[in-house]
C-alpha cells in the first residue's frame, strides 16, 4: 500500500512520456490515453486517501535509503485531502477538455503538458523535502507557462511571459532560501530542519521565512505579488483556468505556505500577522476588482484572489477554527472555481466569447449551463447550504474569538461584495432577455463534469458534519495544529 | 543559420572534430559513475556537438544524422527509461531502489543503475536539447505590410 | 564573507535586469544572472578549505578522501538547477520569437494589449 | 593554501563586472556575450570549488544558452533601445537597501566560508563508495540517493522542450486562417 504513495505522480509521467512517444499524431487515441491515466491516478489517490484517514500518514523513502540519504516522502491527512481534490478536479477537467481542445491544434501535446502539470502538482504534495519541493514546483510551473500560452494568440504569449518572469523571481527566491537551510543547517529534509531551526537566530528566521514566504506567495498570488495572476488565469484554455485557478495556486501557493507556517517557522509568530495583513489585502482587492470587469473570465479570476485572500485570513488567525475554515474554505473554493471556469468555458465553446457585454440571455439558449453556472456563483459568494458559506462563518468566528474583529467585519463586507458582483453578472448576461432566444447547449461531454463538479458544491459542506468531519477534516487541522507527524518522521531512527 | 552554413574550412574542421565530440560525450556518460561526467554532462557535450554540425552546415544537414522524428522518440525514451528504472525498484522494494548488483569499485559495469540511468539521462538530455536547437534556429520571420509571419523553414511535418 | 557579498550584489545585478529592464533578452540575461549568484552560493557553501573533488581515485586513501573532499549534495543540487535554468531559456527564446512575430518588438513596455 | 579568498574575490569580481555589462550594455549581441564570459568564469570558479562535475555542465550549457540567445537577435533588434527610468532607480534603491541589509546582517546568516556542516554531505561521502561502489559522489546522489529529485528534472527539460516545439509551431487553433502557404 505504501508503494502506491509515488504511484499517483509516476502514472502522471509515464502517461504524459507515453503520449509523446507512441500517440503524438492521433488526437483521439491521446484523449482517451489522458483520460484513462487521469483516471488511474485519481483511483489511487482515492485508496491512498482512505489509507491515510483510516490509519494514519505514510512515510516513505524514495530508493529504500533511510534518512538521511534518501528523499523523504510523506503523505499525511493535510497532503491526502490536497491530493484526492487535485485528482478528482483533474480526472473532470480532462474528461471536458476531450471535448473543449478540439478547436486548437497539436492537442496531444496539450495532454503531455497537462499530464506534466499534474505531476507536479502530486509531487508537491506528497514530499517532505524542501528541494523536491522546489523541483517539482518548477516542473508543474514551466508546464503551466506552455499550457497558458498554448492558443498562440498575442494577449496569451503576453501572459504568458509574464506569468514565467514573475514565476522565476519566485522559484529563484525559494532556491536562495534552501541554498541558506542547506548552509546553516545542513539538511533539506522539514521535518528535520524544523529541529534544527530551534538553534537559529531570529535574524537568520526572519531572513528564511522572508525569502520562503515572498517565493510562495507570488505563486499563491496573493496581492503584493498578485500581478501575473489575471492575466495568466484569465488568457488560458478554460481547462487550464479551471485547474490552474481551482488547484494550482492552492497546492503551490496556499499547501506550501501552511506547511511553511504551521509545520517549519512554528517559532516565529509574527508570519502569521503578515499573512494575515495579506489576505486582507487580497480579499479587498479583489473583491473591488472584480466589481468592475467586463470580461467574465478575469471577473472569475479577481474573486480568485479575493478567495485566497480568505485562506489566508484563516491561517493567520490560526487555531483550530481558523485552520478549520481554511481547509473548509479550500475545498469548496477548488470545486466551486473549477465549475465556474469550465462553465464560462463551455459558453465560449458555443457562443465564441467571454465579454459580458456580447452575452444576452443565456437562462434562455443554454438552460443547463446557466444552471450550473448559477450554482458555482452562489457558491463562492456564500448562499447557505453550499460549503463555501460554512467556511466563511467559521473563518469570521474565529477572527471574533481571536479578537480580530475589524477583520471580521472585513470578511462580511467582502462576501456581500462577492455577492453583489455575481448577482450584477446574473442579471446582465444570463437573465437578460434577447430578442429570439434560440436553444444551442453545450455538448454533453462539458456539461457532465459541470453537472458532477455542481453536486460537489453543493455537498461539500458535508465534510463538517459531526461524524464525518472527525474522520476527515479534523484529522488534516491536527497536522495544521500540532504537529503529530513530527513522531514518525523524526523520532523512529537517528 | 544561413542556408548554406559557413565557410569550407569551418565545414571541414566541424566534420574532423564532430566524431571526436561525440567519442568524448559518450565516455563522459558511460564513465559517469568513475570520473566526473555523467548523463547530463555527456549529454551537454553531445548537444554541443550537434551545435556545431547546425551552425556549420544548417539545420538540414543536422537533421539527416538525427532525424527530428527520432530525436522526439529517444526523447520520449530516454524520460520513459529512466521512469522504468525508477518503477523497476520496486522489484527491490521501493521507488528508484537500485535493484541491479553493484560490482567491483572503479570497474565500467559497477554501482548497478547508475550506468542504465546515466545512458538514459544522456539520451534524453541530448535528444532534447537538440530538437529545441533545431526547431528555434529553423524559426523565420517573413517581414509582412502588417507586421510579420511566422514560418519554419524548410517544412517538415512535425 | 566578502565572497557573499559579491554573490548578493551579483543576484541583485540579475533581479534589477529582470525587473527593470524592458527588452525581453536582457530580462533572459538577468535570469540567467540570477541562476549563476544561486548556483555559487550553493557550491561555496559546501566548500571546504584546501577541499578535493568528491570522486574517489584509486591511489586515494578513504580517510584521506572523507577528511578532505567537499559537500556533494550541493553539486547534485546546482546540477539540477543549471539545467532547470537552460530549460527556462530555450522556453523563453521560443516564446519571444512568438511575441515578436506578433507584436513586432522585444519591448516589454510595448507588449501591452492586456489591461491591468 | 595557493586558493585564498582573494583570488576567488577577484574571480567573481570580473564575473560581477561581466554581469554589469550584460545588463547595462546597449548591443544586444554584446551583452550576451558578455553574459557568456560571466558563465565561463563561473565554470573556472567550480572547477577551483572542487566541483569538476558541475563545471563540465555549465561550461556546454553556457554554449548552448549563448547559442539559443544569439540567434534570437535579430536585425530589428540589435540594440536595446529601452529605457528604465525613475523605475529602475527606485529598484536600484531597494536593491542597495537589501545589500546593506545583507552586509549588516550578513554574518548572522551564511557561515564563515570554508567550514560547511556536512553532515548529509558526509554519509553521501561514505556510502557512495561503500554501498554503491561508485567513486563520483555526486553522480551516485544525482542518481541514486537523491534520483528522485533527477527525475523530476529530466521531466523539466523534456516539458520546455515540448513547449518549444508547441510554441514554434504554425497556428494554435484550427480556426484561425493559414500561413502564407
Amino acid at each position: 500500500m505504501n508503494h502506491l504513495i509515488t504511484l499517483t505522480m509516476a502514472i502522471y509521467l509515464g502517461g504524459a512520456f507515453l503520449i509523446s512517444l507512441l500517440w503524438r499524431e492521433n488526437e483521439t487515441v491521446a484523449g482517451a490515453a489522458a483520460i484513462s491515466f487521469v483516471a488511474l491516478s485519481a483511483i489511487t489517490s482515492v485508496l491512498l486517501g482512505i489509507e491515510v484517514f483510516t490509519n494514519g500518514s505514510i512515510l516513505y523513502f524514495a530508493g529504500g535509503w533511510e534518512r538521511p540519504l534518501g528523499i523523504a516522502l510523506m503523505l499525511d491527512p493535510l497532503s491526502a485531502l490536497f491530493l484526492i481534490m487535485t485528482n478528482v478536479i483533474a480526472l473532470l477537467v480532462t474528461i471536458y477538455s476531450a471535448v473543449y481542445m478540439k478547436k486548437y491544434t497539436w492537442t496531444p501535446y496539450f495532454y503531455v503538458l497537462f499530464l506534466i502539470m499534474l505531476a507536479g502538482m502530486n509531487g508537491i504534495l506528497i514530499s517532505m523535502d524542501i528541494f523536491n519541493i522546489y523541483v517539482f514546483l518548477e516542473v508543474a510551473s514551466v508546464a503551466s507557462f506552455m499550457l497558458v500560452a498554448f492558443g498562440l494568440r498575442a494577449e496569451e504569449l503576453e501572459a504568458a511571459i509574464k506569468y514565467t518572469v514573475m514565476s522565476f523571481i519566485a522559484t529563484t527566491m525559494i532556491l536562495f532560501a534552501i541554498a541558506l537551510i542547506y548552509g546553516f543547517t545542513g539538511t533539506l529534509n522539514i521535518a528535520r530542519f524544523m529541529d534544527a531551526s530551534a538553534g537559529l537566530t531570529p535574524v537568520h528566521l526572519w531572513f528564511l521565512a522572508g525569502l520562503l514566504l515572498a517565493g510562495f506567495a507570488l505563486k499563491a498570488a496573493l496581492v503584493p505579488f498578485h500581478s501575473w495572476l489575471p492575466d495568466a488565469h484569465s488568457m488560458a484554455p478554460a481547462p487550464v483556468s479551471a485547474v490552474l485557478s481551482g488547484m494550482f495556486v492552492k497546492v503551490a501557493g496556499l499547501y506550501v505556505i501552511i506547511r511553511v507556517t504551521a509545520n517549519i517557522f512554528t517559532n516565529l509568530p509574527q508570519i502569521r500577522i503578515l499573512l494575515l495583513l495579506f489576505g486582507a489585502l487580497s480579499m479587498v482587492f479583489g473583491g473591488l476588482m472584480a466589481y468592475g470587469q467586463k470580461n467574465i473570465k478575469r471577473l472569475y479570476v479577481y474573486s480568485t484572489i479575493s478567495q485566497i485572500g480568505y485562506c489566508a485570513v484563516g491561517l493567520g488567525i490560526g487555531g483550530y477554527l481558523g485552520s478549520l475554515g481554511v481547509l473548509m474554505h479550500f475545498v469548496a473554493q477548488a470545486f466551486s472555481k473549477a465549475l465556474l471556469f469550465l462553465n464560462i468555458g463551455a459558453v465560449e465553446y458555443v457562443r465564441g466569447t467571454v465579454e459580458s457585454d456580447d452575452l444576452k440571455g443565456l437562462n434562455d439558449t443554454m438552460p443547463v449551463t446557466t444552471l450550473f453556472g448559477s450554482t458555482g456563483m452562489l457558491g463562492i459568494a456564500g448562499v447557505p447550504p453550499m460549503g463555501n458559506f460554512w467556511s466563511k462563518l467559521i473563518i469570521i468566528i474565529a477572527a471574533v474569538k481571536a479578537g480580530y474583529t475589524g477583520i471580521a467585519v472585513l470578511c462580511i463586507v467582502v462576501a456581500v461584495i462577492t455577492l453583489g458582483y455575481f448577482l450584477k453578472l446574473q442579471r446582465t448576461v444570463y437573465c437578460n432577455l434577447t430578442e429570439s432566444p434560440v436553444k444551442k447547449e453545450a455538448p454533453k461531454t462539458l456539461l457532465v463534469p459541470m453537472g458532477i463538479l455542481a453536486f460537489m458544491v453543493f455537498v461539500s459542506g458535508v465534510l463538517l458534519v459531526p461524524g464525518i468531519r472527525e474522520h476527515t477534516l479534523d484529522k488534516a487541522v491536527a497536522v495544521m495544529e500540532n504537529f503529530s507527524y513530527v513522531d514518525i518522521t523524526i523520532g523512529d531512527n537517528r | 543559420m544561413k542556408k548554406k552554413g559557413m565557410s569550407e574550412i569551418v565545414q571541414s574542421v566541424a566534420k574532423m572534430v564532430f566524431p571526436f565530440i561525440v567519442l568524448y560525450g559518450i565516455s563522459l556518460i558511460l564513465y559517469g559513475h568513475i570520473t566526473p561526467g555523467g548523463g547530463f554532462a555527456g549529454g551537454v557535450i553531445l548537444t554541443g556537438g550537434f551545435v556545431l554540425l547546425v551552425l556549420a552546415f544548417g539545420t538540414d544537414y543536422a537533421f539527416r544524422i538525427l532525424p527530428v522524428n527520432v530525436a522526439k522518440a529517444l526523447d520520449s525514451i530516454g524520460a520513459l527509461g529512466f521512469l522504468a528504472v525508477a518503477l523497476l525498484g520496486f522489484t527491490g522494494g521501493a521507488f528508484f531502489y537500485n535493484f541491479l548488483p553493484k560490482g567491483h569499485i572503479f570497474h565500467l559495469w559497477s554501482s548497478g543503475t547508475i550506468i542504465i540511468s546515466n545512458i538514459m539521462i544522456g539520451l534524453k538530455v541530448v535528444a532534447a536539447l537538440f530538437i529545441a536547437i533545431a526547431v528555434i534556429s529553423k524559426a523565420r520571420l517573413i517581414r509582412t505590410k502588417d507586421g510579420f509571419q511566422y514560418k519554419q523553414s524548410g517544412e517538415r511535418k512535425r | 564573507m566578502i565572497l557573499y557579498i559579491l554573490i548578493a550584489l551579483m543576484f541583485f545585478i540579475g533581479l534589477y535586469g529582470m525587473i527593470a529592464k524592458k527588452n525581453i533578452i536582457k530580462i533572459i540575461i538577468g535570469m540567467n544572472i540570477v541562476g549563476y549568484a544561486s548556483n555559487l552560493l550553493f557550491v561555496l557553501l559546501g566548500y571546504k578549505w584546501d577541499g578535493i573533488a568528491p570522486i574517489l581515485t584509486e591511489d586515494m586513501s578513504f580517510a584521506y578522501f572523507l577528511e578532505k573532499a567537499v559537500d556533494p549534495l550541493p553539486q547534485a543540487l546546482v546540477l539540477t538547477s543549471i539545467v532547470i535554468d537552460l530549460a527556462f531559456v530555450a522556453f523563453l527564446a521560443a516564446l519571444a520569437i512568438r511575441l515578436f512575430e506578433k507584436y513586432g518588438t522585444f519591448d516589454i513596455d510595448k507588449i501591452r494589449r492586456l489591461k491591468g | 593554501m595557493i586558493l585564498n579568498q582573494w583570488l576567488l574575490a577577484a574571480l567573481m569580481l570580473l564575473m560581477a563586472a561581466g554581469c554589469v555589462i550584460a545588463i547595462t550594455a546597449r548591443s544586444l549581441t554584446s551583452s550576451v556575450v558578455s553574459m557568456g564570459t560571466a558563465g565561463l568564469i563561473l565554470s573556472i570558479l567550480f572547477l577551483l570549488l572542487g566541483a569538476p562535475d558541475i563545471a563540465i555542465v555549465q561550461v556546454f550549457v553556457e554554449i548552448v544558452a549563448l547559442i539559443v540567445l544569439l540567434s534570437i537577435i535579430r536585425r530589428e533588434t540589435r540594440a536595446d533601445m529601452t529605457t528604465s527610468g525613475l523605475y529602475g532607480i527606485l529598484t536600484l534603491a531597494i536593491f542597495a537597501l537589501l545589500l546593506m541589509i545583507f552586509f549588516i546582517y550578513g554574518n548572522d546568516i551564511v557561515r564563515p566560508l570554508g567550514v560547511p556542516v556536512i553532515t548529509m554531505g558526509g554519509e553521501y561521502l561514505a556510502s557512495s563508495s561503500r554501498l554503491l561502489s561508485a567513486p563520483n559522489a555526486v553522480t551516485s546522489i544525482v542518481l541514486d540517493f537523491r534520483g528522485y529529485d533527477t527525475l523530476g528534472e529530466a521531466t523539466v527539460i523534456f516539458v520546455a522542450v515540448a513547449g518549444v516545439v508547441v510554441l514554434l509551431r504554425r497556428r494554435g487553433r484550427k480556426d484561425e486562417k493559414k500561413g502564407d502557404e
